[in-house]
């Protein structure tokens, strides 16, 4: 029991301590612009649904995926060298933050458009369907993609086909500026789901226990062809962007806010678990370690090459775009084009 | 053997399919209906309802389940009945098909069809006559195919299914009904130009439907002494401005003809890449015959003179070539 | 009490006999294309709803829109001639069966776009809100549109913003070959409404004035700021359009379906009040009399002149497209572009 | 006064809407966010949750619903925060606001601004860098601005709100900060290019962003005694090639520089209008520097390398001059 309690406070920590090492690696420039969506406060649902999925199930995210992937085994030093805009990160540093991917851990991209990656989880199950795979897809996004037509269109298909497919919506009460009863006329949003044929849960965060044990239950239903809606109730702690502070909510909810907070719920677990404080900071260390050398391994990392940004348009062995600047040589049968020879 | 260019459609999907067990064709009445221009009819009893999937009127989550699916294995080829309706989709062809192998540093690629029809000859109105290729030619990380003959229908298509990459596959509302030679041993043809009439005196750059009428005004023409060399170029990305600029710098005259309206339609971009590629040659301007700047009027004589015409395509040889 | 029924009667009778006139008039190739899609079985929604509605109150239809428009003071004559792409038509020959439009009655217009019309009665409402006319705006679509992901942002969007509006779904079973259960995985339309923040209700619309009942007390709650869902049930009694003979479903199922025929059920009704078969037989008369005006004006009526190709593409006095013609004249400073001259 | 981009922008909106009860802001984070880039700030408090309307995240509606406000009686600014996400909002863009009035037969406009911004500047990466502007220019039934000054930012928008038409309005995120001079009685300016600087050399045409390092590379040849005359469009519908060409009789060469990629881009229809119009002065064939054919990176370098910058438009100018 207790064993597994770590393991959870130890993902829950690491998710925390990444998020904040992004926002070091931004005060320190060392990151690709600005866009950087930090999922502080929102652990339990990465985590608890991550430890639920099984090998060979995939996923999508939202532009605030950076945890979900960390559940999902992400190397941070590649998340981090991504973030960075690196050739070492998992994008090759033509990405970023909002369009982490990997194949290989099942991670079908985060996406930078609200809702964006919604649909492609019906498709990832009707491959596992066709192919028997026995793999379920699942989509993790926020509270605002809630009002995205296309995830009703989504959610119908997956019923309609009987899909191995979960809907996860990290419900972090806020869409940027816009509190989520600003956004949505109905909060029902479970109810909401089972009229369009799915089963669905309504889970608190700050638990991610008892996340995983709801997750568990509906993934298994979803891998029998009954697609499921998963809400995850949690709070933003900090603002939407690196450059936003939040001026749209007042101090008091905020604080309140915080106060659910599934690391310390999880720490708090674990003493009353026997688990000493010693043991719990030791872990502390641990993580603090693995990430500040995440952070540094994308200070030291190498951008791409200029020669890569024609790579990959297309596929290997297909022509790549032709540059401007060869074009424009071509219309003037000129050999060169530069400030010098010209 | 002589067939339709609706019947190759469909050879070249069958044939695919039984070589290929993961392509899947999806799509609003591709099933029991058998496609709203019976393309896909009769495929829903050999391929089974895992193959040939009927969906909901859902735009967005067809072509945004069809990405997901080529992102895990499947082969997709999404349907979309009305190019029109590719409005509602933009986000999954645009942002999401056409970026995920950049984006994504080359991890993976998005081999998938979106098949569609467009242009006009059916009194469809506003909303269901657009040519829309432009949109999908100016977005990096696309392929863009318009076959115009009954042998290219099934050639461009067969290729377009062993492509690793996206695919916007569009064909002619009025060119269902064709009739020609299938000649299923033609040579590949993804990405050349075809001269489809030789000719001396001007160039004359198309696709798709106005190929027909570029080649029957070709005719006229000729009875008047003027050869144009007619060009067919089978697929808008990749372009083959090599075979278009060899003939540009033989004639040094050259006519675009598109169904497509004129503003920044693929007429700008040919006419641009001619002057790049053949301009010391160039005797007159490159002269642009397209679609009218207007919605599609639905009165049949207001439709008809909304796009070029074989009487207007003559006059405009002619104009190109009156000094 | 009869007054009322006998007019129902009538205008039920007056939308089923002009789609009659309008195949009519398709066979005998007066008709803008064969885009053309009747409204036989489905009247009591047009004529319930419509009667429902007050002067001032606005409405968009789908493609199948012919007989609401006629329930709301459509001219038959003008309504036909567009359908023959004639000038004399509500959109002068330029918009079609599937493009109607008359802003005088309220009409926002017929749509071509499976779903492209129901968010226009979203701004409608905003507009009544803001100017407070108190009018509501309906918009008319069919089932095959619940699948498309806009709907849903509508309905979020009037109950958010409380907006007179009504979003009225003709169920007739059918998407083109798609029977409804083979497009939505779950028939709840009214239960889903209700997780919208929407008052919704189901009604059988084989009885016209049941169908008025309900939409009135709808209308009503729309009016006053509760936005509205309604769902009418009938059967499309033929073809998608006209080139369709529905081969993808059974006679025996088509002859069901044809049983429900809201224009008999309100002669029945007419009989039953005492009303005498030949009362009944005069207004088919009069109908009659009516419809195969429109058509003759229709086929009496000149096509759009080949000037206005180019008109209303932007307002009178902006500078309207230049003509292809024109420009490759210009090109070649040729006066004329013509066979013989050149 | 001097104020900046930013603040124009505000203030257009701000006069226009206190003259004009029916004009009404509505989109994503316009009212107590102010706005993704702080144009909106401070209007809620003005104007009220009527005029200044936050709405939840669906594009698709957003358009939507702006299309049914104008069509009876109001005026909307609908904002799209990012240009990229009206691939989501296309069926309304281009189906419905682009045609009604063509549809309908003249009966009613769609007298609404669609506001967004686009380009490069800010490692948004593929999906929040686009320029887009070449879709709505090949869309008849819209106007398209893109304004690059402070002026003109102030002066297009309060045009923008008198039209009866739909205005695609597109700002560039990296000129928001942009200090200028604000000049409300500049004379009307739509649809009227701008000769930013003149020059005898050759003709320089570009719009946006690309004005500004136009410029900057226009000095840099000047010091090389190259003279660019540097003509900011300002509207790419309507599209004043009278000032273009006029330009281009004089000077015998043309360089377009926009940052929309190049492949059937505004460029495109540039090159071919010029070549239409002043064919016969041409001493080279006009040259298109434009945005590569590729998603936007994120890595800042490989981001800046994806668009025209300064030096390059100085070589490109260097090479069009080169005999
Ligand atoms: C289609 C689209 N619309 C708007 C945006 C701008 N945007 C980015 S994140 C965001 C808020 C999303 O809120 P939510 O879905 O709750 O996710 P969260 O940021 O809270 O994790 C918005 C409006 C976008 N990226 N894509
Ligand atoms: C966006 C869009 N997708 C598909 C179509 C093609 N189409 C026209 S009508 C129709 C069926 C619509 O069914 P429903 O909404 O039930 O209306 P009905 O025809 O039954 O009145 C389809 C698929 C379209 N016109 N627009
Ligand atoms: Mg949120
Ligand atoms: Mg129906």
């Amino acid at each position: 029991m207790s064993q597994k309690s770590r393991h959870i406070y130890r993902q829950l920590l690491r998710i925390r301590t990444f998020e904040e090492r992004v926002g070091e690696l931004f005060v320190r420039g060392g990151t690709a612009g600005s866009m950087l969506h930090l999922s502080i406060g929102e652990e339990s649902g990465a985590v608890g649904v991550g430890e639920a999925m099984r090998p060979g199930d995939s996923f999508t995210t939202h532009h605030r995926g950076h945890g979900i992937f960390l559940a999902r085994g992400a190397d941070p030093q590649r998340m981090m060298a991504e973030i960075g805009g690196k050739l070492t990160g998992y994008c090759r540093g033509k990405g970023g933050s909002m369009h982490i991917a990997d194949m290989g851990l099942g991670h079908l991209g985060a996406n930078a458009i609200v809702g964006g990656g919604i649909t492609h989880v019906v498709g990832a199950g009707m491959s596992y369907r066709n192919h028997q795979t026995g793999a379920v897809s699942v989509a993790f996004f926020g509270d605002g993609a809630m009002q995205q037509g296309g995830f009703y269109e989504s959610m119908n298909l997956a019923a309609l086909w009987k899909l191995p497919v979960m809907f996860v919506c990290i419900n972090n009460e806020y869409g940027m500026g816009t509190r989520l009863d600003r956004a949505s006329a109905s909060l029902e949003f479970v109810r909401r789901a089972e009229t369009f044929g799915l089963v669905g849960a309504e889970v608190d965060g700050l638990d991610a226990e008892a996340v995983q044990e709801t997750a568990s239950g509906l993934l298994e239903q979803a891998r029998s062809g009954q697609p499921a809606f998963l809400k995850v109730n949690c709070y933003r702690f900090h603002g939407h962007a690196r450059m936003d502070k939040s001026p749209y909510r007042d101090d008091a909810e905020e604080q309140q806010g915080r106060q659910k907070d599934c690391v310390v719920f999880q720490r708090k677990r674990l003493l009353g678990l026997g688990v000493s404080e010693a043991e719990c900071d030791q872990v502390v260390a641990e993580v603090a370690q693995e990430m500040d050398a995440a952070m540094q391994f994308a200070l030291d990392s190498e951008a791409p090459p200029m020669e890569s940004i024609y790579d990959d348009v297309y596929a290997p062995g297909q022509p790549k775009p032709e540059s401007v600047e060869a074009r424009m040589r071509q219309a003037m049968h000129s050999p060169i084009l530069s400030g010098e020879e010209a | 053997m002589e067939t339709t260019y609706r019947e190759a459609l469909r050879q070249a999907l069958q044939e695919s399919m039984r070589a290929d067990t993961s392509i899947v064709v999806m799509g609003e009445e591709v099933g029991r209906y058998g496609g709203a221009y019976g393309v896909t009819k009769g495929m829903l009893e050999e391929f089974g309802e895992q193959r040939i999937i009927d969906t909901p009127i859902s735009e967005e989550s067809i072509v945004g389940a069809a990405v997901g699916a080529a992102m895990t294995g499947l082969r997709p080829v999404a349907e979309l009945m009305y190019v029109d309706f590719v409005t509602l989709s933009m986000d999954q062809v645009v942002n999401q098909a056409a970026k995920i192998r950049y984006m994504f540093g080359g991890q993976i690629g998005v081999p998938m069809i979106l098949r569609a029809q467009g242009g006009t000859g059916r009194s469809g109105a506003a909303q269901h006559s657009q040519s829309l290729e432009a949109w999908f030619m100016h977005t990096p990380g696309l392929h863009v195919a318009m076959p115009a003959t009954v042998t290219d229908a099934y050639a461009l298509l067969k290729h377009a299914l062993t492509l690793p990459d996206p695919v916007v596959f569009l064909e002619h509302k009025s060119l269902y009904v064709l009739k020609g030679e299938l000649n299923p041993e033609a040579a590949p043809v993804w990405g050349k130009a075809q001269v489809r009439r030789p000719g001396g005196d001007f160039t004359l750059v198309t696709y798709s439907r106005m190929v027909h009428r570029s080649l029957e005004a070709a005719e006229a023409l000729a009875q008047q002494g003027i050869q144009a060399e007619v060009i067919d170029l089978r697929t808008l990305h990749p372009l083959d401005m090599e075979t278009v600029n060899a003939s540009v710098a033989k004639t040094g005259r050259a006519l675009i003809v598109t169904e497509d309206c004129l503003t920044a339609g693929v007429s700008a971009e040919l006419a641009a890449r001619i002057m790049e590629g053949a301009f010391d040659y160039l005797e007159e301007p490159v002269l642009r015959l397209a679609g009218e700047d207007i919605p599609i009027p639905v009165a049949a004589d207001l439709e008809a003179a909304s796009v070029p015409s074989t009487e207007r395509i003559v006059a405009a040889g002619k104009l190109l070539m009156r000094r």
